[in-house]
């Protein structure tokens, strides 16, 4: 390969990548307004309506009011880390996109450990929170750095033996293999969420608590915390904050789709479906997986500390235990298992 | 240079300086810091040599887990670090001659590689099965068969870890409420109500 | 030294997409968080730049010791961590491995689950 | 795909392992009440494994693809560490109870402590010789700091890890050298490579052989010895001195003979210079202690220096000594640490050289065993010491050793010093108060080890057949 060729290469993916991250951020700032709106229809409020039709152009506004906001670095703070942790925790949150398949061969990198690398990279969301809490030298960042370190650390073990019983169905951990092995003739049906339910509802739930969403946002808990993590932070660093968490969100709710929603197959295998091209599929389900995590936001209360933790240790870890060894052996004795 | 020696160099030169970072700079939370991004650029080297289940499960274990502790220790112990570093220069001269003999040993290694004619072979290890299998897969297939006794010895080598972090860490508070939900789910109006007839001026 | 060179450039042209686009979401983040150090309007004072505070100066540090269940957690973290990583390359391969293959890993979730069983009945996973 | 391997011949590691599990499940459901009830059993476990590997067919063999070796050198060795864990597991029970120290965790790490010894004595080749070595060590890290509301215990738990981690550094560094030059992780396989002394595979063996040193205690990394025995319980420095140093002492004879047969002379001078070391530290830094368990440290260190003499010498005699002298090292240090951990005053425990004062009054019987057995670890003729030097510098000057042999006669002389000074002391000092009474365990313990040093020149022949025949094994 002369140097030409990788030049054109790198050139292509440097595009490829650029496309993905602004249509990314496009549409979490959509994602955003519908948190917002869907949290209002709730309550029965109108949410965001002013800038824009609807309110549609409300994110964008966001946008600037942040940027045009006084940066502050409190005296008191470790300047470089603290600066450095809104980065951390937003390229992080970015970089998981970069294994994630929109449709059949829309990816930029398709690794053959696609989803340990995702995994890994969720693995470390939890520095971003750290460094904050510790560089910000305030009480309530400390406090809910902790709590966010002990919270995420939990849950990420569930969540790790759910993805492997999905491996153990599909036989690769290859994210686009792991799709088309949901391919059918049935469809939806299947699809992994049917025959795995009960991991599909633990990783649903893993995920809320991985990411820091309510019921599980202890972290940001304001009437204990004021705002966590983030209450020395201001303008673009805490929007890098915020944008990082939403990606984050989004990223789980991809990985929901491809594990068990089947990526972007079409959920009827029959002709005017399958026309649709694949990205559309796969856009409608993380909306649709967004829509749960916004409806578990606005309908449901807040955990205490104690409860969340329990959950995480007492009841997901050993079901999720507990299914590993039911997937294994009802693979392993009917002679199913993918070779 | 091909694109791989241009990485190599990249990953080897941060690795090696933010090795150096770990153990020169002031704040030991600076140290962990630099201690991760060590792991990541040994990540980096793995996947250069074809290990990428190793590379990832690198960042996933001591990354992932292990820095996250050392960056709990480090950063919420409340220890004065400035006066444990008084007693570092007493020990300098130990620390440059273990230095020392390591760089000389390496120098010695690295004169010698050519000598050693099995090394060449080396590259016969790291590719499992070739190309057409991901190494993830052709590390499964002989780890959990072949290697059994190893892999069950780990097990018994984590079980230990497990009785060891309790032993030594877990203390039980006395005088802390705990909710006990199962008692608290299984309570019915039954067990949890009493109907009094109350007489009017004459109390319970 | 075929085959070796053969997986180092399938593995880059893996993996350099990856750096890729790790560079451009670096960049994009940075121009997020120096733009308003050049744009937005800034008056320091010493009100803004102190800990966020009920009214009151800080009375000490903020950095403070805290409950070594913390650290317990963290510590279980890595050894149910090392679990999932050891199950990796076995979910994906056990099709092939036989009974053998099935068995070990049973025999190894076991001695887990007492090790799991035995955290539980300490009072291990209990938060108070 | 392999099938499944013989298990009959690894039944003392499958039994230990799985009564490792089982006792930790009935102690998790039965809660702390159930410390004694398993302590008893994993006595009995401890029992029964070693009477496993005593009525194994002798016949070599090897499982796991060449990872676990059984032949007649496993076999005598695991015995040995068997023995050890057992007896001090057994001298233990008492103590624990009277200081309300008894939890159910303890026989349980002992227990898997042990496996890690079996496999490490078993190891055929350096992933084995690894992964046994850090079960043992894991397990150990935590009894070292078991009393945890103690200063000195987490102090000696936190130094034993600290440097044992650096050991085990060490040792991987080591074995990486070592895989690398080799291309090979299997002993066998090592030696048919290594006939050639490169520059790079020496470097891998001296570091190999540090991480091995650490764990025996021999003298460049002897440092965490006297401070662990001191700040650990006595229980667990009685385990401490006895079976782990049997097993790292078996894994670094395999490796030396087995792995480096063909490049024997690279390896004897670090040997014989660490042997020396050891022999002369351990004789001379005891003098000043006063402190029982520190002094017991010092001489565990020379007594590693002068089994090492043994393997400095690289022949089948030597190996054959060294295995004596560990036998009778073991004895004699069970029946030593069965008095320290007698000196218990109105329920306390004391550990100065000094309050032995006058014992041969207040309690001849243990006074007269005490001082057999200080003669015997001095090596004065005949007792059971003076013919596990013997053996050891006969195969040295066979071998050609001579200065090795001077210098550890002079060390054995300087160190007859303060093994006289406890005698001394225990029978012309003015006597102090009286020792709490003995419990039963401790007395039998004593009087058997007392009875073997003392008479062991009687009828050596069992003890040196078998040496010898484990020691032809690894040639």
């Amino acid at each position: 390969m002369s140097w030409q060729d990788t030049l054109i290469q790198v050139l292509i993916i440097l595009g490829a990548s650029l496309a993905l991250l602004v249509a990314l951020l496009i549409f979490i700032a959509f994602i955003l307004l519908a948190d917002r709106k869907i949290w209002a229809a709730v309550q029965m409020r109108r949410g965001p309506n002013v800038v824009g039709p609807f309110g549609l152009l409300q994110s964008f506004a966001d946008l600037l009011k942040f940027v045009l906001k006084e940066p502050i670095i409190p005296a008191g703070a470790n300047k470089g880390i603290f600066i450095l942790a809104p980065l951390v925790s937003c390229v992080l949150a970015l970089s998981a996109w970069a294994a994630i398949p929109l449709a059949s061969g829309w990816v930029i990198a398709d690794l053959n450990i696609g989803i340990l690398y995702i995994f890994a990279i969720s693995s470390l969301g939890v520095y971003g929170i750290i460094m904050a809490g510790w560089a910000s030298n305030s009480k309530y960042p400390f406090l809910a750095a902790l709590r966010s370190a002990a919270q995420m650390v939990s849950y990420e073990v569930s969540i790790g033996f759910v993805i492997i019983t999905v491996l153990m169905c599909a036989g690769s951990q290859n994210l686009s293999a792991i799709v088309e092995a949901q391919n059918g003739r049935l469809g939806l049906l299947n699809w992994y969420f049917l025959p795995l339910l009960p991991m599909f509802v633990i990783f649903l739930v893993s995920a809320l608590a991985e990411t820091n969403r309510p019921p599980f946002d202890l972290v940001e808990a304001e009437s204990e915390l004021v705002a966590g993590f983030m209450v020395e932070y201001s303008s673009t660093p805490y929007l890098l904050f915020m944008l990082g968490e939403y990606v984050a969100i989004m990223t789980m709710c991809a990985l929901g789709t491809i594990l068990f929603l089947g990526g972007w197959l079409s959920p009827l295998p029959f002709a005017p479906f399958t026309w649709v091209p694949g990205i559309v599929w796969f856009v409608l389900k993380l909306c649709f997986m967004f829509f749960l995590f916004a409806m578990a936001k606005a309908m449901v209360p807040r955990y205490r500390y104690d409860q969340l933790m329990r959950l995480g240790w007492k009841i997901f870890l050993p079901i999720s235990l507990v299914a590993v060894v039911v997937v294994a052996s009802v693979l392993h004795f009917t002679g199913t298992a993918p070779q | 240079m091909s694109v791989a020696a241009v990485f190599f160099y990249l990953f080897a030169g941060v690795l090696v300086a933010s090795a150096f970072m770990v153990i020169s700079s002031r704040n030991p939370v600076h140290s962990v810091l630099f201690l991760i991004l060590c792991f990541v650029n040994a990540a980096g080297l793995f996947i250069l040599i074809g290990v990428e289940f190793l590379a990832l499960i690198l960042v996933v274990v001591y990354v992932g887990a292990v820095a996250v502790l050392f960056l709990f220790v480090v950063m919420m112990l409340d220890v004065d670090f400035v006066e444990l570093r008084q007693g570092f220069l007493q020990y300098l001269p130990v620390g440059a001659l273990v230095g020392v003999v390591f760089l000389v040993e390496l120098i010695l290694v690295v004169s010698t590689w050519a000598t050693a004619p099995a090394v060449a072979q080396f590259p016969k290890a790291a590719a499992v099965g070739g190309a057409a299998i991901s190494n993830t897969k052709a590390l499964g297939l002989v780890l959990y068969t072949d290697y059994v006794y190893f892999f069950e010895a780990s097990g018994m080598v984590l079980l230990v870890a497990m009785i060891g972090a309790i032993v030594l860490t877990l203390r039980h508070k006395v005088n802390v409420k705990r909710q006990n939900v199962s008692a608290q789910v299984a309570r019915t109006p039954e067990t949890a109500m009493e109907v009094v007839k109350v007489r009017p001026g004459q109390g319970i | 030294m075929r085959p070796k060179v053969r997986i180092m450039n399938l593995l880059l042209q893996d993996y350099l997409p990856v750096v890729i686009f790790i560079g451009v979401s670096v960049v994009i983040g940075l121009a997020l968080l120096i733009s308003p150090f050049i744009v937005a309007y800034s008056s320091p004072d010493p009100e803004k730049l102190s800990a966020y505070e009920c009214g009151f100066n800080a009375f000490d540090d903020a950095r403070m010791t805290f409950d070594v269940r913390f650290y317990l957690v963290s510590i279980l973290f890595i050894i149910f961590d090392l679990e999932v990583a050891f199950l990796f390359p076995w979910a994906i391969s056990f099709g092939g491995l036989g009974d053998l293959g099935f068995w070990s890993m049973m025999l190894f979730l076991g001695v887990l689950t007492v090790g799991f069983i035995y955290e539980w009945r300490k009072g291990a996973l209990e938060w108070d | 795909m392999s099938s499944l391997p013989p298990l009959g011949a690894v039944l003392p590691e499958v039994t230990l392992a799985v009564s490792a599990i089982v006792l930790l499940l009935v102690g998790a459901i039965r809660g702390e009440a159930a410390a004694n009830l398993v302590n008893g059993l994993a006595i009995a476990v401890l029992a029964a494994a070693g009477i496993l590997v005593l009525v194994a067919p002798h016949t070599a063999v090897s499982a796991f693809g060449g990872s676990l070796v059984i032949d007649d050198f496993s076999r005598f060795m695991k015995a040995l560490a068997i023995l050890g864990a057992l007896v001090s597991l057994i001298l233990s029970v008492h103590w624990l109870n009277r200081e309300r120290q008894s939890k159910f965790e303890y026989p349980v790490l002992i227990l898997i402590a042990t496996l890690g010894m079996c496999m490490l004595v078993s190891a055929g080749d350096l992933i084995a010789l690894y992964l046994g070595l850090e079960l043992m060590s894991l397990s150990l890290y935590v009894v070292a700091a078991y009393n945890r509301d103690s200063v000195r215990s987490t102090e000696a738990g936190l130094k034993y890890f600290v440097l044992g981690a650096l050991s085990s550094g060490m040792l991987l560094y080591g074995a990486s050298l070592i895989y690398g030059f080799t291309d090979s992780v299997n002993f066998g396989a090592i030696a048919a490579a290594a006939t050639t002394p490169t520059i790079g595979l020496v470097f891998g063996i001296v570091f190999l052989f540090a991480g091995l040193c650490f764990k025996v205690s021999a003298v460049p990394f002897h440092m965490w010895t006297p401070d662990v025995y001191e700040g650990a319980p006595t229980p667990v420095t009685t385990f401490f001195a006895t079976a782990p140093k049997v097993a790292a002492m078996a894994v670094f004879l395999r490796v030396a003979t087995e792995a480096f047969p063909h490049i024997t002379h690279s390896w004897q001078q670090i040997i014989a210079f660490v042997s020396i070391a050891s022999m002369v530290l351990g004789a001379f830094a005891a003098i000043g202690q006063r402190n029982i368990k520190r002094l017991l440290a010092y001489s565990s260190i020379g007594h590693m220096g002068f089994a090492l003499v043994g393997l400095a010498a690289a022949t089948p005699q030597g190996i054959r000594g060294v295995l004596i002298y560990m036998a009778i090292y073991v004895a004699m240090t069970l029946g030593s640490f069965a008095c320290v951990l007698a000196m218990r005053r109105n329920g306390n425990a004391v550990e100065n050289v000094d309050e032995l004062a006058g014992l041969a009054r207040t309690n001849p019987m243990m006074a007269l065993l005490l001082g057999g057995l200080m003669f015997s670890l001095a090596g004065i003729p005949p007792l059971a010491g003076f013919l596990a030097k013997y053996y050891v510098f006969l195969a040295a000057i066979e071998a050609g050793l001579y200065g090795l042999a001077v210098i550890g006669v002079l060390a054995s002389v300087v160190g007859a010093y303060y093994y006289l000074r406890v005698v001394k002391i225990m029978y012309f000092d003015e006597p102090a108060e009286a020792f709490d009474p003995m419990p039963g365990e401790l007395k039998a313990v004593l009087g058997l080890s007392g009875l073997f040093t003392i008479f062991y020149f009687v009828y050596p022949s069992p003890l040196i057949n078998a040496a010898g025949v484990a020691a032809r094994a690894l040639f």
